[in-house]
């Protein structure tokens, strides 16, 4: 075949190109927005990204699949129990073992209470990116109490490792079940503050209301999924696609908007947490008897084949992707990471608004950049 | 006159969601028992990390300066990033048997990732986590640790 | 559509790929040449309607590359697993499905960084994470001896 | 005090600003690391030229700022003597606030309020 | 010498010391008189001037450092904290210690800015603040210029300070800055009518523009009380316009740290910096210091209607008192919108004032007429 491609042009000259990132206050990290002004417009928006890349897919082809978990947690941060249960049920798909049912509803509560923490966290830092600096610690007050519950577990609050191939690494502490519900009964209390603060307010609403709409059609072709796919009303929650752990148990709503502005993707979180708590108020009591872990052979190897397995992260559709030839190392493990994806729709629905708005765009789409570099 | 009137159900609306929002703020100011900060240093003594919190890599000795590890490798085979090192001897038992037995169990802290794998597949439950966070040190090499004690020896009946 | 469905709803328009029935989805593998037509129409046919581009996963087989296209359709909820390989190892290009799926242009740009796999036609093919002094890390026949520490 | 006495407060600004700025100079370390001296753009060399002439939209907020704000110092006079005055100023004020306001709708409905 | 003329001053006073706070008029009489009497007039106006600049000066660090230190109490009592607790008892002294630190640390010149503007700037901002401040009213008889136009030139000067921020965004050469720069100069042209306005109301209610007089006019009632309604509105359009014209959250659209970093102030270093920090607090105090003597009574006390034995206790309390009572009520309410409040984009800011606050002023400004004119005020 022809080698078609295409140059480059970096930019126009008379536009004014301002470097937003890598150490800038809002891009959450070290995402650098290449942005070209005009007055204050955003004409392009030209991301780079890299700063941290460690190649995990990479190292994963050199170790062992309960080494790989502890490389998940480093993805996305926020979503450390969910990244891990995915590797640990695209393991334990490949080796057709039957998990048990404690182990099933252990993952669920903590993925739940890990997407709460993820949103509290969101909401906190959102708050900040708009100017109202109190939402921040509001936000990190609450995502503490989840974060004790982590660790009172798992003996991470962030890099948990909680979850390996074949169950848990630990099993929940005597305290679990109490402190969960003594968390949802105080959460439930202070998340009107949320509106009060932020959601209601008509600053807040006025810049958000009607700011990088996201269609239906571009957020399927751009693949954005998790909140922000579903603000634009695409029913992308694989947690009703294709149930795994204890989904298939607990009733739930799939958040669903249609305006798919930037208020609505925000709104969208708001309202997950919700959902979250009702799905963890369903389980916590019925919490069955039985094994954390299922004894697997000491060095695990998938047999020949390919795995996928795709896990509803808190930002979206997380995807492992095996490819095994047999060995006790994968040959190619593949993380389609949620924030990766999303990243390519700044751009597009950015454009021709402010720099203030491209702002509350980007910080709406709610990335974690080491999940974006991997 | 239905423009006017939503112009002006506009500001009530406004102004009241402004007053909600600081009627939380306020509320707050004035409610000096929900600060949730502490004052760290200060605090040392009655600051309690949970039971399973993962500090650093240990193993735990008995008073009779005894070990548990066997020096089978295992935790060095399974650390993902070459974080431990064991290196054993070999020496020769009172009944003349040649037996190995580590010599020293190298533990770089500072290349640690806390995944636990160690500390849960080590045979003979040699490693354990500590509560120790306080972990900063000026000079690198102080964060490279030799786990087992000097004189140490293997606990009687681990094998 | 089942899978069997959809195998045959690929056969009947590409009877040259090679339809096989994975362990979770209908895999098909098809020639790099074929492998745009194929995805046009199974995303514009009312019937398969695959228009979301689930995961792009490029692939190092040893003697060329791989591109494994997970498909999936968000009216009718099936999956399906598309894969071709590049003719050659030294220069590996392949047709850019960017005009079908918009979420394919950062995909792809990864795999052009990271394997080194050309695309016709993307808009913008630079590299995304790294440097244009570095390698193509994913290759297996890629070193690096100060940045991989092996043991 | 009489209003001369402005003077001194000017130079107490001045003095002020001035003897902290050259005792900062005077006890302050001085870098040589060239990179310092760059203005920051997120740690990355600025491209291109800063002072370049773009588009702000505020010059017809500036027309109408100047309108009203001439408006406003025209009024403060009056406001003083309205008390004394009754009637016939409010009546006059009304007059030149009606105006005004039409000059503010006809600005308001020929989309001039919205910044670009 | 000095010394000892103050405490003949002090001697010559007919009353005990304590009573200074209710009439400051006796103290610098006093002060005027003993200084007059030692030595030939040139040299008495020269002392009371260098006593005055140090007293302003002092003043001036004072209530800048008071207010960070307040502000970062606040936000972090807002915020669940605890807030700056290291120097001193409750961390009083941090705001001295980072001064300290801000004063040894380097001032560094950006490479190809305006030097000259980039120097220029902070001596604006402090200058306009010094010279604000010379025209309040801060008790009976403390009052360091009496213009008969006041309050006109209290918004005239301190709009000036903008024109120190708009200085410093286009002199750094840095693009961030120069988009705060233009940010401020939206906000010039905008908040500045809203200030006037709201100003007008008060000034329709006490006949005078001159800042004593008005105090003065409220003795039998403060102007938010004796104004109904159109008065309540144009103390909360004047705190909200007072709130933009400081640069303040959620108006600080010109230092957007999330946006911009840091805006206008991004390139400056050390000192430099410290003084556009402390001006905008110097701002803040000044706003609302305006807006206690406009509508709170500046220095008077609290009566209401005939209850002796309540205003005798209110009267108790010395006017001075009163005076810092009522502005630091103000700053709290400002500092409340800061930490409270997300920010505004640049057009809602300018929608705010086009749309809401100038009509609504406008017709405020004819009610408040009507009411004077039928004398239907208290």
């Amino acid at each position: 075949m022809e080698e078609i491609v295409k140059e480059v042009v970096i930019g126009e000259q008379e536009e004014y190109i301002i470097n937003m990132g890598p150490q800038h206050p809002s891009t959450h990290g070290v995402l650098r927005l290449v942005v070209s002004l005009k007055g204050e417009i955003v004409k392009n928006i030209e991301p780079h990204i890299g700063y941290i890349h460690r190649g995990i897919e990479k190292m994963c082809e050199s170790i062992t699949y309960p080494q790989i978990i502890h490389l998940t947690d480093r993805m996305d941060y926020l979503s450390a129990m969910m990244n891990n249960e995915a590797v640990c049920l695209a393991v334990e798909k490949g080796l057709e073992v039957e998990i048990p049912d404690r182990i099933k509803v252990i993952r669920t509560i903590m993925s739940e209470l890990s997407r709460i923490q993820s949103h509290q966290l969101f909401w906190a830092s959102y708050g900040m990116d708009m100017g109202g600096q109190t939402c921040f610690f509001y936000g990190l007050r609450d995502r503490e109490k989840i974060l004790d519950i982590f660790e009172e577990t798992t003996g991470g609050r962030m890099i948990v490792s909680y979850s390996c191939p074949g169950g848990l690494m630990y099993d929940i502490h005597p305290n679990f079940q109490k402190r969960v519900k003594d968390f949802i009964k105080y959460f439930r209390g202070v998340l009107w503050e949320y509106d009060a603060i932020l959601s209601g307010n008509v600053i807040f609403r006025e810049r958000t209301i009607g700011i990088g709409t996201l269609t239906l059609e571009d957020a399927v072709s751009y693949g954005i999924t998790g909140p922000s796919g579903r603000a634009s009303g695409f029913a992308c929650d694989i947690r009703k696609q294709e149930p795994y752990s204890a989904y298939d148990r607990v009733k739930f709503n799939e958040v669903l908007y249609t305006q798919g502005d930037t208020y609505h993707r925000y709104l969208a979180r708001i309202e997950e947490m919700r959902e979250s708590m009702n799905i963890i108020d369903q389980l916590i009591d019925n919490i069955p008897e039985g094994p954390y872990f299922v004894k697997m052979k000491p060095v695990i190897k998938l047999p020949e084949g390919e795995y996928f397995q795709r896990v509803e992260t808190a930002r979206g559709e997380l995807d492992v992707f095996i490819i095994s030839d047999g060995n006790k190392n994968p040959y190619r493990v593949k993380f389609r990471s949620p924030n990766f994806v999303n990243l390519g729709v700044l751009n597009h629905i950015s454009k021709d608004f402010k720099i203030a708005d491209l702002i509350a765009i980007a910080g709406s789409l709610d990335f974690v950049i080491p999940d974006i570099d991997r | 006159m239905n423009s006017i009137i939503q112009y002006f159900k506009e500001i009530i609306q406004g102004v009241g969601s402004l007053l909600k929002g600081m009627q939380v703020t306020n509320r707050y100011f004035f409610s000096p028992g929900k600060i949730v900060t502490q004052k760290y240093p200060e605090n040392r003594k009655d600051l309690k990390m949970f039971e399973r919190f993962k500090g650093e890599v240990v193993m735990p000795h008995n008073e009779k300066n005894e070990h548990k590890c066997t020096g089978c490798g295992i935790c060095e085979i399974n650390c993902p990033n070459g974080t431990i090192e064991v290196i054993s001897k070999s020496i020769v038992t009172e009944d003349g048997k040649k037996k190995r037995v580590i010599d020293k169990h190298i533990y770089r802290l500072g290349m640690c990732t806390f995944c636990a794998l160690c500390v849960k597949t080590c045979p003979s439950n040699a490693l354990a986590f500590s509560q120790e966070f306080e972990h900063a040190v000026f000079n690198r090499a102080l964060l490279i640790k030799t786990l087992n004690k000097p004189g140490s020896q293997l606990m009687k009946g681990v094998e | 559509m089942d899978k069997t469905q959809l195998g045959e709803f690929v056969k009947s328009h590409k009877p040259d790929a090679t339809v096989t029935e994975g362990r979770q989805y209908t895999e098909i593998t098809v020639a790099d040449t074929e492998l745009h037509s194929l995805a046009k129409i199974l995303r514009e046919n009312e019937e398969t309607l695959f228009d979301f581009l689930v995961c792009l996963t490029g692939v190092d087989y040893g003697d060329v590359f791989g591109v494994i296209y997970h498909l999936r359709s968000t009216r009718h909820g099936h999956m399906i697993v598309l894969k071709t390989k590049t003719s050659e190892r030294e220069k590996p290009v392949l047709n850019s499905v960017c005009d079908i799926w918009n979420t394919a242009e950062f995909h792809e740009r990864e795999v052009y960084d990271l394997l080194g796999v050309k695309f016709n036609h993307h808009p913008d093919l630079r590299r995304l994470f790294l440097d244009s002094s570095w390698g193509f890390p994913l290759r297996k026949d890629y070193v690096d001896d100060i940045n991989i520490v092996s043991k | 005090m009489s209003n001369e006495w402005l003077i001194l407060f000017f130079l107490v600004g001045a003095l002020f600003v001035g003897l902290v700025v050259v005792f900062a100079g005077l006890v302050a370390p001085q870098s040589t690391n060239p990179q310092k001296f760059d203005p920051y753009e997120c740690g990355i060399p600025t491209e291109g030229v800063t002072w370049l002439q773009f588009n702000v939209g505020y010059y017809l907020f500036a027309i109408l700022f100047l309108v009203f704000d001439v408006e406003t110092v025209l009024v403060f006079p009056w406001a003083v003597v309205m008390k004394d005055v009754g009637i016939t100023a409010f009546i006059e004020i009304v007059i030149f606030f009606v105006i005004l306001g039409l000059g503010l709708l006809y600005a308001w409905k020929k989309h001039a309020l919205i910044w670009e | 010498m000095l010394l000892n003329t103050i405490s003949n001053a002090l001697s010559t006073l007919s009353e005990p010391w304590w009573k200074v706070f209710y009439d400051f008029s006796s103290l610098t009489r006093g002060i005027d008189e003993g200084l007059r009497s030692s030595m030939s007039e040139f040299w008495a106006v020269t002392v009371e001037m260098l006593i005055i600049g140090v007293v302003f000066l002092l003043f001036y660090a004072v209530i800048g450092l008071f207010l960070v230190i307040a502000e970062r109490k606040v936000c972090a009592f807002i915020q669940n904290r605890l807030g700056p607790n290291r120097i001193g008892p409750f961390g009083l002294f941090q705001t001295v210690a980072d001064l300290v630190k801000l004063l040894f640390k380097e001032l560094i010149p950006i490479k190809n800015a305006d030097s000259f503007l980039f120097n220029l700037a902070p001596y604006i901002v402090i200058i306009v603040n010094f010279m604000v401040l010379a025209a309040l009213p801060y008790g009976k008889g403390l009052h360091a210029i009496d213009f008969n136009i006041g309050i006109f030139y209290v918004i005239a000067v301190s709009s000036m300070s903008v024109i120190g921020v708009l200085l410093a965004g286009w002199s750094s050469n840095s693009k961030y800055s120069l988009i705060g720069a233009m940010r401020s100069g939206a906000q010039i042209v905008s908040y500045e009518l809203s200030i006037g306005l709201a100003i007008i109301t008060v000034v329709i209610l006490a006949g005078s523009m001159q800042l004593s007089e008005i105090v003065e006019a409220q003795r039998t009632g403060w102007f938010i009380f004796k104004g109904h309604v159109p008065a309540f509105i144009a103390f909360v359009i004047y705190v909200i316009s007072g709130t933009a014209e400081t640069n303040r959250g959620p108006f600080d659209m010109a230092e957007a740290e999330s946006e911009l970093t840091a805006g206008y102030h991004t390139e400056y270093s050390g000192i430099k910096f410290a003084f556009f920090y402390l001006a905008e607090y110097i701002n803040m105090f000044i706003v609302a210091a305006v807006a206690s003597t406009l509508f709170l009574g500046g220095w008077m006390p609290f009566h209401v209607g005939n209850w002796e034995s309540f205003n005798r206790i209110m009267d108790f309390i010395p006017p001075f008192f009163w005076f810092f009572g009522k502005t630091f009520f103000v700053i709290y309410l400002i500092m409340l919108f800061k930490w409270t409040f997300p920010r505004l984009r640049i057009d809602q800011l300018l929608t705010l004032e086009w749309k809401y606050l100038l009509p609504i002023n406008l017709v405020n400004v004819l009610v408040m007429a009507f009411l004077v004119l039928m004398g239907w005020h208290f």
